[in-house]
């Protein structure tokens, strides 16, 4: 059965992607027909990944649980045993899930707008998406980056090109930045394929067995560990390596920050949790207070930073980074619940990051400004934008209902068991995101209508929220709502496959870490 | 009959209400209203059902999210406190749900509104059923939302604008607290469900732990606007008046002292004793503040304080059945209360100022008599609840703690003072603007509910008529309490202490203020005393000086060494300097073909030495 | 030396072992032929000629190297040849590069009055010769063929008469080849002088032989003539491969060279370069790799850095090709270093690197001959402003040519990167790779800067701003359906290896 | 005449012809310099050639002669050509590209 499931993974990925190089001959004016093969190549994926959800996955009582597994050799499987290996556990299901429909959301609204050179816009998210579903599909560590890469590289030329103010420079400092990160994780995975000499391949799961029955305390261990956790960092932004995120963000179209604030950032986070932990447990646990007090880091210091914000977008950037640190404390906690909570909240932030970025560009096509300060009112013309952006930011900042809530709140629970100490200046994350949330969406659409608004107002009537912004706001408020309100479907999912990677006793920590 | 069905249909009903509401009837107000009220009556009949069919505990669970050592579930714990609740709430919520038909009539926005009240239905019932602290949790960040929508509900005014963010993020900071707290239960006790902790607290060696406790009653604190987060109440206010009192007087407000109750058996005797300071101390200061009001919600919202502050001192002095006692008359009659304020407000355009109210028992008769009846029974006049209530509490305040006792019975007398003052300066005298001169009788929907209140303000207090089950709750402490009194025969102390304050508070108000006065007699008299009390302490302009100054400096200060240090120094910083030595790499090639021997030259000498093993 | 000797020497000398060199001399030769008889207006078919002729040598070759069993080395020409897989791989390397220089050759020389034949007859003179440099097993032969190539690259840049700048970068490199010819000479001198001289072990009667000359290194590996001798000759191989400090000269010589010929040097000369070392240093010098291995340990680290670090303010783009062409020399000879190291993958690599090279390269020069205008030697990275909303192909080809330099997947210099770094890694050499990886980042700036003048100013969105519809600043030559197919092969390849390699690593790891 | 002899002067000469190169202005002179160096590893071919009693020393020599006289040409013909763009054949004015 896995070939007949493992060719619907074949399909997630490269139809995107042929779809996409498709659409890079096209000429300008077949904006139509443009738009029909766009939209093709972003619903295929959608549809697979939901199918894969909900139809095929079941937590296997066989104990296996990597599903659909396949494999092509691309002709490095006998020098450096690199093929294309496909599979899903508990884990990546709900990262090739997140793929699909923040895929398609930011696909529609990229489709909804009148970029110049629609083609290449879309063709450009296509191969981005193609990237995103290879990537979590991937159980070859070497594919695992390689589509990674392939993913990033569209990102840069999307904010090159379609970017916003200071577009060239972010879109410079984003390109360097990410790449020492993903050279640096390269390096890892290398690393972490040459500490295994005697099977000899970057397939992950193979990896996993040799590394479970080996272990591995040695120094090399040691410092693979740090290669991967730093340069996993620098791609999510882990504080203080983060200062590529907000200003690359502030610069990139919607539909590209819809995509790699919500889903792409989250590979580095997958391969601590995918590759990282379950490969190094013991390594890992001599980085873990180096890590906390940098999650940390990214939680209040950021979250200070995020509330001294005027502009938009930069808000949603830092806060967006500011939640990666709830994150690295679940995947701190090395254990089956903060992993499992970190997964919930990478899913969950996926979307609701996405729907930010996504908002509030509605918001400045309505108020052409992201001055806070400045904007006042607006849920008087747009009533339901104004709900719209209420509800993404009460998912981002935890509201129970959304996925958001027991993401955090798996991590926080799971935190305390061993580092109570911890918990308390994490939590307080959830007061700051909630003043500077709150506060955005009483600046932008409460009280009364603001001078600049009023001005532009006069010659550019404001329009509530049209379908094509309203649909994939929809499609990811359903799915944060469809985790939030029942997560069983999803955890047990999850747990089953985390449980074969963290079962083993708390014991491999040592009993030396001390926070506080 | 199966319970768990109808647990989950009160529950869920208001949800699917909701649902339909958000999705469908935007913009069809009336049917919205249909579709809520319809809901919120159903639920209430079935509460009703359950109340006097339902005479056992009763518990289901359903496993929600299993992760590891993390289990969460969702679940439905049933006993006299949930029955007593579920009964007020789904009662008072139906109520004000008509109420709010006739006063959002000519609302524009009365579908959200709608939507609004009926997912807060959902959220507060979810708080009521929950058999577990992270649901009830779950629950809890609910009503705050819910209660912050509906505070937004007039959403271009700037009253609004403030006092819904100010409302959730005091109440977050709570809800910081009380997740500490559940965490630390979870690890702690091992179980985070409420049955199984009365039952592990009632088996001997139990030690309850007092920073569990600590943490958990930050939640209440948050919730029921206790020191030092109360600020938010108040200015809650800026919502439509049903929600006020709903959300911010019947029910949600008391959610807190609901949640005391429940997690009572881990509560420990240091814990104990900070809840009856801070309810104690609330009942006098905020019956102070309520003198410097001018606005009747206002008055009426710090009256709720002070009457939390009540219920908050029960729970502490270790009476939980009584607070809860309290809570559900204070429901009936500051619910009426409310509704009368707002049925007045309706009538007089939305003119919330008393002294430019005066004379409505001319122009309203009915809501007039109905108000007073709420104030008597607010009062603790006897016979009415609030004198059961209340009179329950200050009893044992008297056995327990001698200063709380005083300052409780100070509070009483306040009460009657600042009701005294809101009744003769808004409802007697002569009208004293445009706006109450031309004021009218509501119309139907508005006063049925205040009928019904009215009546259940009055007889509410008769535990007697109470069903069994439910009766339970507060049968056994009433009758310690009455065993108490007459063991320390204080019987005829308070047979003049029901009495007492409650008289001199109305008579001291009617002589200070007089009937019908334009002017605030203290700020004419005494106006220094007037600005004390209306700074309230200071407390809105030392937190707004730690936001402004504060915090948003220290934010703002973050965020330049973010951009200057992190951003700017060392990550563009290295750019440049790789930049400088790229400039200094390009700038050897000079051209000269001299030059590039000499390089040769030395790059002969430097492989022949390095070969040589000169380096 | 009696008769016998020299008829068993003579029985060694199978030409048909140098079928595809032979082949290409006289294609070289039949050029000039037809240069005499041709009527005026049929010699436009020269070019045409040269590139049909060496498309059809690759195809014979191709064929050739396919049916080749694994163990097929041989020695010719009394020893003097050595034929190994490696050669027959390189040979359709160079021959790839002969290719795609003479169709650059026909860009450019389609704006300009210059004589037409003599460029594509070096070119193959100059192919051929490369291909028996990495042949070579012996120091005559070695040294004849590196001239010969030398003194056509002279000639090739200062093919453009009329430019003071080529003529400058000719004599330049001239003096500076001249004198690294030297000096790689005095090297041979020496040690076929030490290796001749019989009271010193392991001595030899043929000591310029690299098989001889290598008994005698392993047994005298610290004689202080044979250190002088194998740095000189290490020395002049430096020049040719420009690596510090000996890559002083290429910005210069790059940027005065016509693009084909810079084209040309950047890639193919290279190569030859790199496996002429490989032979060297892994063959007659694996005596001395004590010596070597921490030199060009630290020399590969110095030119990574310097190569990266150099071109970031530079604007003019040929000078960015001849000094990220250094960068690549220093990862290649990471990867050498590596093979002396004991990494068993590493020789593959580079080869494999040298041919994602070589597609990357070709490419990027593709685009710049189109552009190039009448002064060569001035392009600069802002004639690129709106190029790709002018001309999206060749704006494709320069993505992906400068990707695959980048080192960006899912091209293919980013497999030759991978394999190139495992291979470092796993000879241990942790700190060489830190510092590659820190180039490559840094590369990344200017390499995406260019792409960024290419593509960053046109297309700005509707949402904010206005869009940027200026003009181009030059004048870019169209690309005919010839040249279009040759870009079109170019980018195919790069996308092509980058996904898939199977054929190519068959047949490089497991034949070498 | 011994072999170190040869050598010897086979040394001086090649230093000779670096220096020469190294110092001297004119580019015919450098050029020159250049023939130098390579003469002197004729010399030095040729002692060693006779030291060791093999032939293939002599026999260098003359492709090294050969290869010289090609280099000359090529350059000479360089010189002559950019001689007459820039009129001067100084090699520190020939620094047009640079940077």
């Amino acid at each position: 059965m896995d070939a007949y499931y493992s060719s619907f993974i074949y399909l997630a990925v490269f139809v995107p992607l042929i779809t996409g190089l498709m659409l890079l001959p096209m000429n300008t004016s077949a904006v139509n027909t443009t738009r029909s093969i766009a939209l093709v190549g972003f619903v295929v994926p959608c549809i697979v990944s939901i199918w894969f959800a909900f139809g095929f996955y079941t937590s296997s009582a066989s104990g296996e649980v990597y599903q659909a597994l396949s494999s092509v050799d691309l002709g490095l499987e006998g020098l450096l045993g690199i093929s294309l290996r496909f599979g899903l556990n508990g884990v990546s299901m709900p990262m090739f899930l997140l793929a699909g429909i923040v895929g398609l959301a930011s696909g529609l609204y990229a489709i909804a707008t009148a970029a110049h050179r629609l083609n290449l816009y879309l063709a450009l998210l296509l191969i981005m998406l193609s990237g995103l579903m290879g990537t979590f599909a991937s159980t070859d560590i070497f594919f695992f980056y390689f589509f990674h890469e392939l993913a990033l590289i569209p990102t840069f030329i999307m904010i090159g090109i379609w970017g916003g103010q200071g577009r060239r420079t972010a879109a410079m400092e984003m390109a360097v930045y990410l790449t020492l990160g993903a050279m640096i994780s390269l390096v890892g995975l290398i690393m972490l394929y040459a500490q295994a000499p005697a099977i000899k391949t970057f397939n992950l799961i193979e990896l996993k067995k040799y590394f479970q029955a080996t272990g591995g305390a040695t120094v090399l261990a040691d410092n693979t560990f740090a290669m991967l956790l730093f340069g996993f960092g620098i791609l999510v932004s882990l504080w203080p390596f983060h200062s590529w995120a907000p200003r690359g963000y502030a610069a990139a179209p919607s539909s590209a920050a819809m995509l790699h604030a919500g889903v792409l950032k989250k590979f580095g986070l997958y391969g601590l949790i995918q590759i990282a932990a379950p490969l190094l447990p013991i390594a890992g646990s001599q980085w873990i207070e180096v890590l906390i007090w940098l999650a940390l880091g990214n939680i209040v210091v950021i979250g200070f930073i995020t509330m001294a914000q005027r502009d938009l977008k930069l808000m949603v950037g830092y806060s967006s980074v500011m939640h990666m640190g709830y994150i690295f404390l679940g995947i701190a906690t090395l254990s089956v619940a903060g992993m499992g909570g970190a997964i919930l909240l990478m899913f969950a932030h996926g979307l609701s990051a996405a729907l930010m970025f996504m908002l509030s560009t509605s918001v400045y096509r309505r108020t052409h400004s992201y001055d806070l300060n400045e904007m006042g009112g607006l849920g008087q013309q747009a009533p339901l934008l104004a709900g719209f952006f209420i509800a993404a930011t009460m998912a981002n900042i935890g509201l129970p209902g959304f996925a958001n809530f027991w993401g955090e709140f798996t991590i926080f629970i799971a935190l305390w068991n061993q580092y109570p100490w911890v918990v308390v200046p994490a939590a307080t994350g959830v007061i700051i995101s909630a003043v500077y949330g709150l506060r955005a969406v009483a600046n932008i659409f409460f009280g009364e209508v603001s001078q600049s608004l009023k001005d532009y107002s006069k010659e550019h009537p404001i329009t509530d929220i049209r379908l094509g912004e309203r649909v994939p706001a929809i499609i990811l408020l359903v799915a944060l709502l469809a985790v939030g309100l029942y997560p069983k479907w999803m955890g047990d999912k999850l747990e089953s496959a985390l449980l074969k990677d963290y079962a083993k006793p708390q014991a491999v920590a040592p009993a030396n870490v001390h926070v506080n | 009959m199966d319970w768990t069905k109808v647990f989950l249909s009160i529950l869920l009903l208001p949800l699917v209400a909701a649902l339909v509401n958000m999705l469908f009837l935007r913009r069809n107000g009336t049917t919205a209203a249909l579709v809520s009220i319809t809901a919120a009556f159903f639920s209430m009949v079935l509460a009703m059902i359950a109340l006097f069919k339902c005479t056992e505990r009763y518990s289901v669970s359903f496993p929600w999210l299993s992760l590891g050592d993390f289990q969460a579930s969702m679940g439905i714990y049933y006993n006299p406190m949930t029955a007593t609740m579920l009964f007020v709430v789904t009662f008072v919520g139906f109520l004000i749900h008509v109420f709010s038909v006739g006063y959002m009539s000519d609302d524009p926005a009365k579908g959200r509104f709608f939507t609004g009240l009926s997912i807060f239905m959902f959220s507060m019932l979810g708080i009521v059923l929950a058999d577990n602290l992270i649901m009830m949790f779950v629950f809890w960040e609910l009503v705050g939302f819910s209660s912050y929508m509906l505070i937004a509900h007039y959403w271009n005014t700037e009253e609004a604008r403030s006092a819904c963010k100010k409302a959730f993020i005091m109440n977050r900071i709570g809800d910081f607290g009380m997740l500490l707290g559940i965490a630390w239960t979870y690890w702690h006790y091992k179980t985070v469900n409420l049955q199984a902790l009365e039952v592990f607290s009632s088996q001997p060696g139990f030690v309850i732990h007092g920073g569990i406790a600590l943490l958990l009653i930050c939640g209440f604190i948050g919730k029921s606007a206790q020191f030092p987060l109360h600020t938010w109440l108040p200015d809650a206010m800026a919502g439509p008046t049903p929600v006020s009192a709903l959300i911010h007087a019947a029910t949600m407000v008391a959610a807190g002292i609901y949640f005391l109750c429940r997690i009572f058996c881990i509560l420990d005797a240091q814990t104990l004793e900070v809840i009856v300071w801070l309810g104690s101390g609330m009942v006098v200061y905020a019956g102070i503040c309520a003198f410097a009001q001018t606005d009747i919600k206002k008055i009426l919202a710090y009256s709720t304080l002070s009457q939390l502050g009540y219920m908050a001192a029960a729970v502490g002095l270790g009476f939980p059945g009584l607070a809860l006692f309290h809570t559900t008359t204070h429901a009936f009659f500051k619910a009426l209360l409310f509704l009368g304020s707002g049925s007045v407000i309706h009538a007089c355009h939305h003119e919330q100022d008393i002294f430019k109210m005066g004379g409505l028992f001319k122009k309203m008769p009915l809501t007039t008599a109905l108000f007073a009846i709420g104030t008597i029974a607010l009062c603790g006049v006897m016979f009415t609840s609030g004198y059961f209530s209340k009179d329950a509490i200050i009893e044992v305040a008297y056995f327990k703690n001698t200063p709380v006792f005083i300052l409780l019975i100070l509070g009483a007398f306040l009460t009657a003072g600042y009701m005294g003052r809101l009744f003769y300066v808004a409802f007697l005298g002569s009208p004293k603007s445009q706006n109450s001169e031309h004021a009218h009788e509501s119309g139907f929907f508005m006063l049925v509910s205040l009928v019904v209140l009215a009546g259940m303000s009055l007889i509410g207090g008769y535990t007697q008529g109470w069903a069994p089950f439910a009766r339970q709750l507060v049968s056994g402490e009433l009758d310690t309490v009455h065993h108490q009194i007459v063991s320390l025969q204080a019987e005829g102390l308070f047979s003049v202490l029901g009495i007492l304050p409650w008289a001199i508070g109305f008579a001291i108000a009617l002589l200070f203020y007089g009937i019908g006065a334009k002017k605030d007699a203290l700020q004419n008299h005494l106006p220094s005393v007037y600005s004390f009390v209306n700074q309230k302490l200071w407390f809105d302009e030392i937190y707004g000086f730690y936001v402004r100054n504060v915090q948003q400096r220290f934010a703002d200060i973050l965020n330049f060494c973010d951009v200057v240090l992190v951003g700017g120094l060392l990550v563009r910083g290295t750019a440049g300097l790789v930049g400088v030595v790229g400039m200094m790499a390009r700038s050897l090639h000079v051209g000269n073909i001299h030059i590039y021997v000499y390089w040769f030259l030395a790059g002969l000498i430097i492989y022949w030495s390095f070969a040589m093993g000169y380096f | 030396m009696n008769l016998e000797v020299f008829k068993v020497f003579a029985e060694s000398n199978i030409w048909s072992a140098l079928w595809v060199e032979i082949a290409l001399v006289l294609l070289a030769l039949g050029l000039l032929v037809l240069e005499l008889v041709l009527p005026a207006n049929a010699k436009r078919t020269i070019p045409s000629v040269a590139i049909a002729g060496q498309i059809i040598l690759l195809v014979l070759a191709s064929i050739q190297l396919i049916q080749m069993p694994d163990d097929c080395s041989g020695m010719y020409f009394s020893q003097m040849i050595l034929q190994t897989p490696q050669s027959a791989i390189m040979r359709i390397f160079f021959l790839l590069g002969g290719i795609f220089v003479s169709y650059l050759g026909t860009v450019y020389l389609a704006r300009r009055e210059l004589p037409k034949m003599e460029f594509f007859h070096i070119v193959l003179v100059v192919t051929a010769a490369f291909m028996i440099l990495v042949q070579s097993h012996h120091f005559v032969v070695f040294f004849v063929a590196l001239e010969t190539l030398t003194i056509g690259f002279y000639v090739l840049v200062a093919y453009c008469r009329t430019s003071s700048a080529s003529l400058e970068a000719g004599l330049k490199f001239l003096i500076l080849g001249g004198f690294s010819s030297a000096m790689l000479l005095f090297g041979i001198v020496l040690l076929y002088g030490v290796a001749g001289n019989p009271l010193l072990p392991g001595y030899s009667t043929d000591s310029m032989n690299f098989s001889n000359l290598a008994t005698f290194i392993t047994q005298n590996p610290t004689n202080p003539l044979v250190l002088g001798g194998a740095v000189l000759v290490l020395v002049g191989m430096a020049f040719k491969i420009g690596v510090v400090p000996f890559q002083i000269w290429v910005p210069d010589v790059y940027q005065g060279a016509p693009t084909p010929v810079t084209a040309f040097l950047a890639v193919c000369s290279k190569a030859a370069g790199f496996i002429v070392i490989i032979n060297l240093l892994n063959g007659p010098f694996l005596g001395l790799s004590d010596v070597f291995i921490p030199l060009l340990a630290v020399v590969a680290g110095l030119t990574i850095l310097f190569g990266n670090i150099a071109p970031l303010s530079q604007r003019n783009v040929k000078r960015v090709m001849g000094l990220s062409g250094v960068a690549h020399a220093g990862y290649l000879l990471a990867g050498v270093v590596a093979i002396l190291c004991g990494s068993a993958i590493a020789h593959g690599a580079i080869i494999f690197y040298l041919f994602t090279y070589l597609l990357g390269s070709f490419a990027v020069f593709a685009v710049m001959a189109h552009v190039s205008q009448k002064e060569d030697e001035i392009q600069e990275i802002d004639h690129y402003e709106n190029f790709a909303k002018h001309n999206p192909f060749l704006a494709l080809a320069l993505v992906c040519g400068l990707g695959s330099l980048a080192g960006i997947p899912p091209l293919a210099g980013f497999i030759g990167k991978l394999i190139l770094f495992i291979a470092i890694f796993k000879a241990g050499l942790y700190t060489l790779l830190g510092i590659a990886i820190l180039g490559v980042v840094i590369s990344i700036y200017y390499y995406f800067g260019w792409i960024r003048e290419a593509f960053f100013h046109i297309y700005a969105i509707g949402e904010r701003g206005t869009t940027d519809d200026r003009e181009q600043l030059v004048d870019v030559l169209k690309p005919t359906p010839m040249h279009a197919l040759a870009i079109g092969v170019l980018v195919t390849g790069i996308l092509v290896l980058g996904f898939y390699q199977g054929g190519l690593i068959d047949r490089l790891f497991y034949m070498l | 005449m011994t072999l170190h002899s040869v050598i010897l002067v086979a040394g001086i000469l090649f230093i000779t012809g670096f220096l020469g190169v190294l110092l001297r202005r004119n580019t015919l002179i450098v050029l020159m310099s250049v023939e130098l160096m390579l003469n002197a590893v004729n010399l030095a071919f040729v002692g060693f050639s006779r030291y060791n009693n093999t032939m293939d020393g002599a026999v260098f020599v003359f492709f090294i002669i050969t290869v010289a006289a090609a280099e000359v040409a090529v350059g000479l013909a360089i010189l002559v050509a950019l001689f007459r763009r820039r009129q001067t054949v100084m090699l520190d004015t020939i620094n047009q590209l640079k940077d």
